[in-house]
């Protein structure tokens, strides 16, 4: 299956192409089977991986310095799975919504762009297309929030966009100036010559500002929260779990293969002190929203936080922690803004008081929600307990005594913040608070999602060997 | 210098001379009128002698003709929109220069 | 290093900053505009024929006319209260400060840098054109335009995201009453252009192979020549109707086609079979052009859309 | 020597763009502002293609396109969002606005 | 993976597998959750019984699963962990019956039983654990299983409970991660092995003392080590069977097996007395010891005094275990099983006195001995073996302290055996004095089936108030908690 890294990018763009020109139920059709076969592509890259380790797919034919390289290694095969599971149920339960059957010849195709982007930018091996991967994961998006019914859609779009599209330029601009020193844009040449002259320097600063804006990292993290509340659940899922994920992930494969050691000592305490603020100010902002999405958005600013606290510690294991964390976050923010989507239309609104004795009246989304949320507090036997363990360990293995601290607090507050969500579950239910139960409660999609990121937890050690089998070259 | 030269520098001379005509007018004229008036017919001219002089220049029949056409398409459009700013001048109420 | 290099390097930042300062939005416009038609001439300067042309036409012409359609649709709204003065101040200084840095990491770039031009240049007979920058887009880096593609086409499907649907549009042709004495001169100005524009743009598309131009440039001067057209009062392409749509997705979708065949045959994604690739890339240009200039076209709002 | 000329005015533009697309109150100019960045990107990559003496370097040029098309793409949908928005800025109330207000949600969907 | 190896893993499963599938049960099917229950708890004591034999006989069952670099998750059943899972086996299917009878026609059983056999899983998987990483992922299910059932009633008391529990717990869930990971960090993989491992780590006194006082406070706030004990009077707004089984048994003494795995698998006896950390815990046990009885004295509500009395308890325990000497590490690991026996049965007996005749407070026992004599032969029995009078359980294990504390020579230990014992007199014999000497104020309402309560809850009563005499009395047999914990000083202290 060597063509697999081809499909998994080439039949969600294919899809969204074909759902854009058909109608309404064929779009539907052709969605559903672009995500199912977009799946076992994922699934193809990912055994290759396993059994034959690292593989390179020059696009076009074309090889290293000249051409386009797709890479198929440890960290793109977990990624290109996760990706495929969230966007994958994340579509589930949009097709399965009927009553949102007409969106689907505007939305299917921009969700279905989306997973496409970042397909292609988990597996890309050359530093000016994952710019191109970044733009239409960032459009792809802007157009699934403008989507959204509320009156504040446009608003949200436009501010998501106008912050996201600096964070490409400057990116741009740093790419414009390594290839002005060295004339390549391949990670392996640019790794071999990148130094510390002047314009390198200058480029790696500006590649990184560019993507800690365009990752929302502290402090310039507000920007993406109103497009997080105002968005659609389906997209909010989207952007949440794994858009805001995109950046990250570029700057993980420009940090392990491009930037010399020289840059990466100086930058990572930096990026370790953002990320600390990002994970205190995110958890503390969480603590007191009184909307459930709000709530969701801040908690996705503090696990920016946990991930970016990996360039402070540098170790292959804090690395597979990281990774964990994104896995485990993009399964349960996904799943969260999904239940949250479902509890919203049962109750009209999604104000934290709606949720009081909902346990029973509402208990898929709110079953959903509660799995999510352990996973998101990093509590045992989820997946986000095997990442935030990764981490703070490495931490205290670098002698990261703060960092650790600060991981730790976060978790603590991050357990304070869902629970006080998941407490109100056993108070009574308030008489008065009419609940449109309707008869698909929209949650299976949340509680599957929410089950992933359990069951992660539970077996880790599947996609620890899958992301060492073909680790990074 | 051959004659040839020199014919282009005369006609490259003039379109200067136009173009230089224009901008004073754009600049110095009072009211919005005047100014379009100034700027279509003396730059169009400008132009037209600069292209002649060009075309002498470059010695290849097809670029001449292609700056033949982009003269041509230059006239065109400049004077339907100049009198298009004018239409909107007029709508929008902006009464002619009087001598006062 | 000629003066008129001096003059137009030294017109950009003033143009820039003239646009960006203002407080008149009209002026901001008409500024961005110049400044676009300037760096066409820089880019002319700077041996790029093929951005120059696509500078003059998306850049100034297409970008330019959506300014001034959304800035009439909204009208001139109060002025807002721009950030707070401190913080202006920090970012001022943050953004001259990384300016001199980033202008003295450019003086420290190599002269002679190993750039991979003549890497592109030893392999261009395999590529099955002429002109560099085509062989580069299309072959080379096909793979970066098929993504860009996909950006063109979810950029469009946003703009549409919340069009009204037919039913709700009011009537496509352009609110301007018939009376309106301007419109039978821009029908004239349609009538003159329109007919060159689209043999302009089917010569940019052909010469593309072995000389500037390509399926971009001539999209973009097609397109133009579209907007003229809705100006001049012909029905603007409805973007619910299903030819439109199927219009929007044919150049792409080839595209994809192409890239897909030989991975079915087992080689690398758009890896062109052999002595194929002249004529897969022409029949790419062709289809891709159509779909840019109605993409382009669709990016303009119908005149009746006001800001719905 | 011309190239490092329009580099440094790409940076320029680039500079003035990136302080003004931050600081400008209306939507219009962030848009514009947002433009000029990918102008003054496209500069210096292009004023870094002319340099080698062998001949241009033709991948700053099809990246340049390249980015032209995505940065008009960007613009496009953002003119579209601005159309169809209310208020002047994006920033009205913004500050506490993050989805802390108590206004009715875009719950209804999906 | 042979099928020895599945044993530890099925023992967790036996009540994991069943609590997740009742989960999805209806409240109306009754009958099918409880014969789902019980045939678990019964399978559950097969399984544990098998592996007692497997374990007298000096074999080790282990179950190693891949978890995260460098650690695995590792179940293994030696002589310790035998103790801990028997005693919650054993406990758990009495509770459970006593659960059926006292939730008849509640709302949301499905759910409390759910949760009830998810925290007993995770109580097994503390016990099993065999490395520090496995003990804190089940350490923290444990919270999150068992906060649903403090919270269970929904009234705003018991969310007001919840919350109290959830803030200690968890900030408990996060000094114990710290410390594991600083030892993690440090040492590489914390395997349980007596005599300590962190042998090699000898040299670095300040990281390895504030490791140990960050683990301990971390198993301080389930064991209830004052000023972490707040929580554990409050939660008795749960259920009774919640208070029996969860806070007097499993969650209580998971934080005091916590204690004994890091003094004795982690750090070793000798390492952590030559820290100097042993003395202090000590002295936190005893005063805890004191404070409890003292604070149990105070308490007019039943539940609440015997909640002290459990915190009183349990440091006997932290006690016996933290000062160096075989008889006081047979005494205080003994008391672990004879504690749970004896507090079981005193809560089963509360909740007789509340679902019965609405008794809450201490003085409305008041002749209640007449009305249920069954239910208060018990409660004498257990107060009797809480003071410590021959030949019931609680002696043994005082006997044992007291003479392992003379053998050592620490008279401060005997003066607090004394002192509680004198402290569990005052507080326990006045209400066995009332129950049967005093005068009813108002006629206890009639009877209303054959037995003074309903069989469900008379039947775990006697159960565990006749296992608790027994104990005491055949302390001296093989197969007695009391032989165990001899087996288990004998591995732990002379490897």
């Amino acid at each position: 299956m060597t063509g697999a890294i081809g499909w998994a990018i080439l039949i969600p763009l294919g899809g969204a192409l074909l759902a854009a020109a058909a109608g309404e139920r064929a779009s539907r059709w052709i969605a559903a089977l672009a995500a199912a076969a977009t799946t076992c592509a994922a699934i193809g890259v990912a055994a290759s991986v396993a059994r034959h380790g690292p593989s390179r797919h020059p696009a076009g034919g074309w090889l290293a310095p000249l051409g386009i390289e797709l890479r198929a290694d440890g960290l793109a095969a977990t990624m290109l799975l996760t990706i495929a599971a969230v966007a994958g149920l994340v579509a589930a339960h949009a097709l399965a919504d009927r009553s949102r059957a007409a969106a689907c010849a505007r939305s299917c195709p921009l969700w279905l762009f989306t997973w496409a982007a970042l397909d292609a930018l988990v597996v890309s091996g050359d530093i000016f297309n994952l710019y191109v991967t970044l733009e239409l994961a960032t459009l792809a998006a802007v157009g699934l929030v403008a989507d959204g019914e509320g009156p504040d859609a446009p608003r949200a779009a436009l501010r998501y966009l106008l912050f996201a599209l600096p964070g490409s330029l400057l990116y741009l601009l740093g790419v414009a100036l390594i290839y002005g020193e060295h004339g390549a844009l391949d990670p392996a040449t640019l790794g071999a010559h990148v130094g510390a002259s002047a314009p390198d320097t200058a480029a790696m600063a500006l590649m990184t500002a560019g993507l800690c804006l365009k990752a929302a990292l502290f402090p310039l993290h507000a920007w993406p929260v109103l497009a997080y509340t105002r968005a659609s659940p389906v997209a909010g899922a989207l952007l949440a779990g794994l858009v805001g994920k995109a950046a990250f992930l570029v700057l993980v494969r420009l940090w392990l293969e491009v930037y010399p050691a020289t840059f990466t000592s100086a930058a990572g305490p930096v990026l370790g002190t953002l990320a600390a603020g990002a994970i205190l100010w995110g958890s503390l902002h969480a603590l007191w929203q009184p909307r459930l999405r709000a709530v969701i958005a801040y908690s996705s600013v503090a696990h920016t936080g946990y991930l970016f606290m990996w360039f402070a510690l540098g170790t292959r294991d804090a690395l597979a922690g990281a990774l964990f964390v994104v896995m485990s976050h993009a399964a349960a923010s996904a799943s969260m803004f999904l239940a949250t989507g479902a509890i919203a239309r049962a109750l009209g609104h999604d104000r934290v008081e709606g949720l009081t004795g909902l346990a029973h009246r509402l208990p898929i989304p709110f079953f959903a929600l509660a799995l999510a949320g352990t996973s998101a507090m990093a509590m045992p036997p989820s997946s986000g307990f095997v990442g935030k363990w990764l981490l703070v360990r490495a931490a205290f293995e670098t002698g990261h005594r703060l960092w650790a601290a600060v991981m730790l607090i976060g978790g603590l507050l991050a357990a304070a913040y869902v629970f006080r969500l998941l407490r109100r579950a056993f108070l009574p239910r308030p008489a008065g608070e009419p609940i449109a139960i309707t008869r698909s409660s929209g949650g299976h999609a949340a509680l599957a999602l929410a089950l992933v990121a359990i069951a992660l937890g539970l077996a880790p050690g599947l996609a620890l060997d899958l992301l060492r089998g073909g680790s990074a070259p | 210098m051959s004659l040839l030269d020199l014919a282009s520098a005369a006609l490259l001379l003039a379109g200067a001379a136009f173009f230089l005509a224009g901008t004073v007018g754009l600049l110095r004229f009072p009211d919005v009128y005047a100014r379009l008036h100034a700027l279509t017919k003396a730059d169009n001219l400008g132009l037209g002698f600069t292209v002649a002089g060009l075309a002498l220049e470059v010695g290849d029949v097809a670029v001449a003709l292609k700056l033949g056409i982009t003269w041509a398409l230059v006239l065109v459009s400049s004077s339907i929109s100049c009198q298009l700013v004018a239409r909107t001048a007029m709508n929008a109420g902006v009464r002619p220069w009087r001598r006062p | 290093m000629t003066a008129l290099d001096v003059l137009l390097a030294g017109a950009l930042p003033v143009l820039a900053w003239r646009a960006l300062a203002t407080d008149d939005l009209h002026e901001a416009v008409v500024f961005f505009i110049a400044l676009g038609l300037v760096a066409a001439l820089a880019w002319a300067r700077l041996d790029a024929p093929d951005i120059a042309l696509v500078e003059a036409a998306v850049g100034a012409g297409v970008t330019g006319s959506l300014f001034v359609t959304t800035l009439r649709a909204r009208g001139l709204r109060p002025p807002a209260s721009p950030a707070p003065r401190r913080a202006r101040i920090a970012l001022a200084v943050l953004t001259i400060a990384s300016a001199l840095g980033i202008g003295a990491a450019l003086a420290a770039l190599p002269a002679e840098p190993p750039g991979l031009g003549e890497l592109v240049r030893a392999s261009l007979p395999e590529t099955g054109v002429q002109h560099t920058v085509t062989a580069v887009l299309l072959n080379v880096r096909g793979y970066d335009t098929l993504l860009e593609m996909a950006v063109l086409v979810a950029a469009v499907l946003a703009v549409l995201a919340r069009a009204p649907s037919p039913s709700a549009r009011p009537a496509a042709r352009p609110a301007a009453p018939d009376d309106d004495p301007a419109r039978p001169l821009i029908a004239v100005l349609a009538r003159l252009l329109v007919p060159g524009i689209i043999l302009v743009a089917g010569y940019l598309l052909w010469r593309g192979a072995f000389a500037p131009g390509g399926a971009f440039q001539a999209a973009a001067v097609l397109a133009g020549g579209g907007i003229l057209a809705i100006l001049a009062g012909r029905r603007a392409p409805d973007p619910h109707a299903r030819a439109v749509r199927r219009g929007l997705v044919f150049g792409p979708g080839a595209f994809v086609l192409i890239a897909a065949v030989p991975l079915i045959a087992g080689r690398h994604v758009l890896e062109y079979p052999e002595g194929w690739a002249k004529v897969l890339i022409v029949a790419v240009e062709v289809a891709l052009t159509f779909s840019i200039a109605l993409t382009l076209v669709l990016f303009f709002p119908a005149s009746g859309e006001k800001g719905t | 020597m011309t190239p490092l000329l329009y580099a440094s005015s790409g940076v320029a533009v680039f500079a003035i763009a990136l302080y003004r697309i931050f600081t400008a109150g209306d939507v219009l100019r962030k848009i514009i502002a947002a433009n000029l960045l990918g102008g003054g990107v496209f500069l210096i990559l292009v004023a870094i293609a002319r340099r080698p003496a062998a001949g241009i370097d033709p991948v700053p040029h099809a990246l340049v396109l390249t980015g032209i098309v995505v940065s008009v793409s960007a613009t496009a949908c953002a003119l579209a969002l601005a159309r169809r928005l209310e208020g002047t800025t994006l920033d009205d109330g913004d500050d506490g606005d993050d989805g802390s207000d108590d206004t009715e949600v875009a719950g209804r969907g999906p | 993976m042979t099928l020895d190896a599945l044993l530890p893993l099925a023992v967790v499963l036996t009540s994991l597998l069943p609590g997740i599938a009742i989960f999805w049960l209806a409240e109306r099917d009754t009958r099918l959750r409880t014969t789902l229950n019980l045939s678990a708890a019964i399978a559950k004591l097969a399984l544990v019984v098998v592996i007692g034999r497997g374990v007298l006989a000096g074999e080790i069952f282990e179950t190693r699963l891949p978890f995260v670099p460098g650690a695995d998750l590792v179940l293994r059943a030696d002589s310790l962990s035998l103790l801990f899972v028997s005693l919650s086996a054993v406990l758990w299917l009495v509770t459970t019956v006593y659960a059926v009878g006292y939730l008849e026609g509640s709302p949301h059983r499905s759910r409390f039983f759910g949760f009830f056999s998810i925290s007993v899983a995770s109580t097994m998987g503390v016990a099993l654990a065999g490395n520090l990483l496995t003990f804190f992922v089940f350490y923290e299910t444990l919270t999150l299983s068992t906060y649903p059932l403090v919270v269970h009633r929904g009234t705003p008391e018991a969310v007001r409970a919840g919350d109290l529990y959830l803030r200690y717990t968890l900030s408990g869930g996060v000094l114990l991660l710290t410390g594991t990971a600083i030892l993690y960090a440090a040492a590489g993989s914390i395997e349980f092995t007596a005599g300590g491992v962190l042998g090699e780590l000898a040299g670095r006194r300040g990281l390895l003392i504030a490791a140990f006082a960050l683990l301990i406070a971390g198993l301080g706030v389930k064991a209830a080590l004052i000023p972490l004990h707040t929580w554990l009077p409050v939660a008795m707004v749960a259920p009774a069977p919640v208070s029996a089984l969860l806070h007097a048994v499993a969650v209580v003494k998971a934080g005091a097996f916590g204690i004994t795995r890091v003094i004795y698998d982690v750090y070793g006896i000798r390492l952590a007395d030559r820290l100097g950390v042993t003395s202090v815990l000590a002295v936190v046990a005893a005063a805890t010891i004191l404070y409890g009885s003292l604070k149990a004295l105070a308490q007019d509500d039943l539940k609440r005094r015997l909640a002290y009395s459990t915190v009183s308890q349990v440091s006997f325990i932290v006690l016996g275990v933290t000062v160096v000497g075989k008889l006081l590490t047979i005494g205080g690991i003994a008391h672990l099983v004879h504690q749970g026996l004896m507090k079981i049965t005193l809560f089963f007996c509360a909740g007789n006195l509340a679902e019965e005749l609405g008794i809450h407070g201490v003085r409305e026992l008041r002749g209640a001995g007449r009305r249920m004599p069954l239910t208060m032969i018990a409660f004498t029995l257990a107060s009797l073996g809480m003071i410590g009078i021959p030949p019931l359980a609680g002696f043994v294990t005082k006997w044992y302290l007291g003479a392992g504390a003379v053998e050592v020579g620490s008279s401060w230990v005997i003066a607090v055996l004394i002192a509680s014992s004198l402290l569990n007199a005052a507080y326990l014999l006045p209400i066995v004095r009332d129950a049967w000497f005093g005068e009813p104020s108002a006629p206890w309402p009639a009877r209303k089936g054959r037995f003074e309560v309903g069989l469900w809850l008379l039947l775990p009563t006697i159960v565990t108030a006749a296992a608790s005499v027994g104990v005491g009395l055949f302390a001296a047999t093989k197969l007695s908690p009391l032989a165990m914990a001899a087996l288990i000083a004998e591995r732990e202290i002379h490897p």
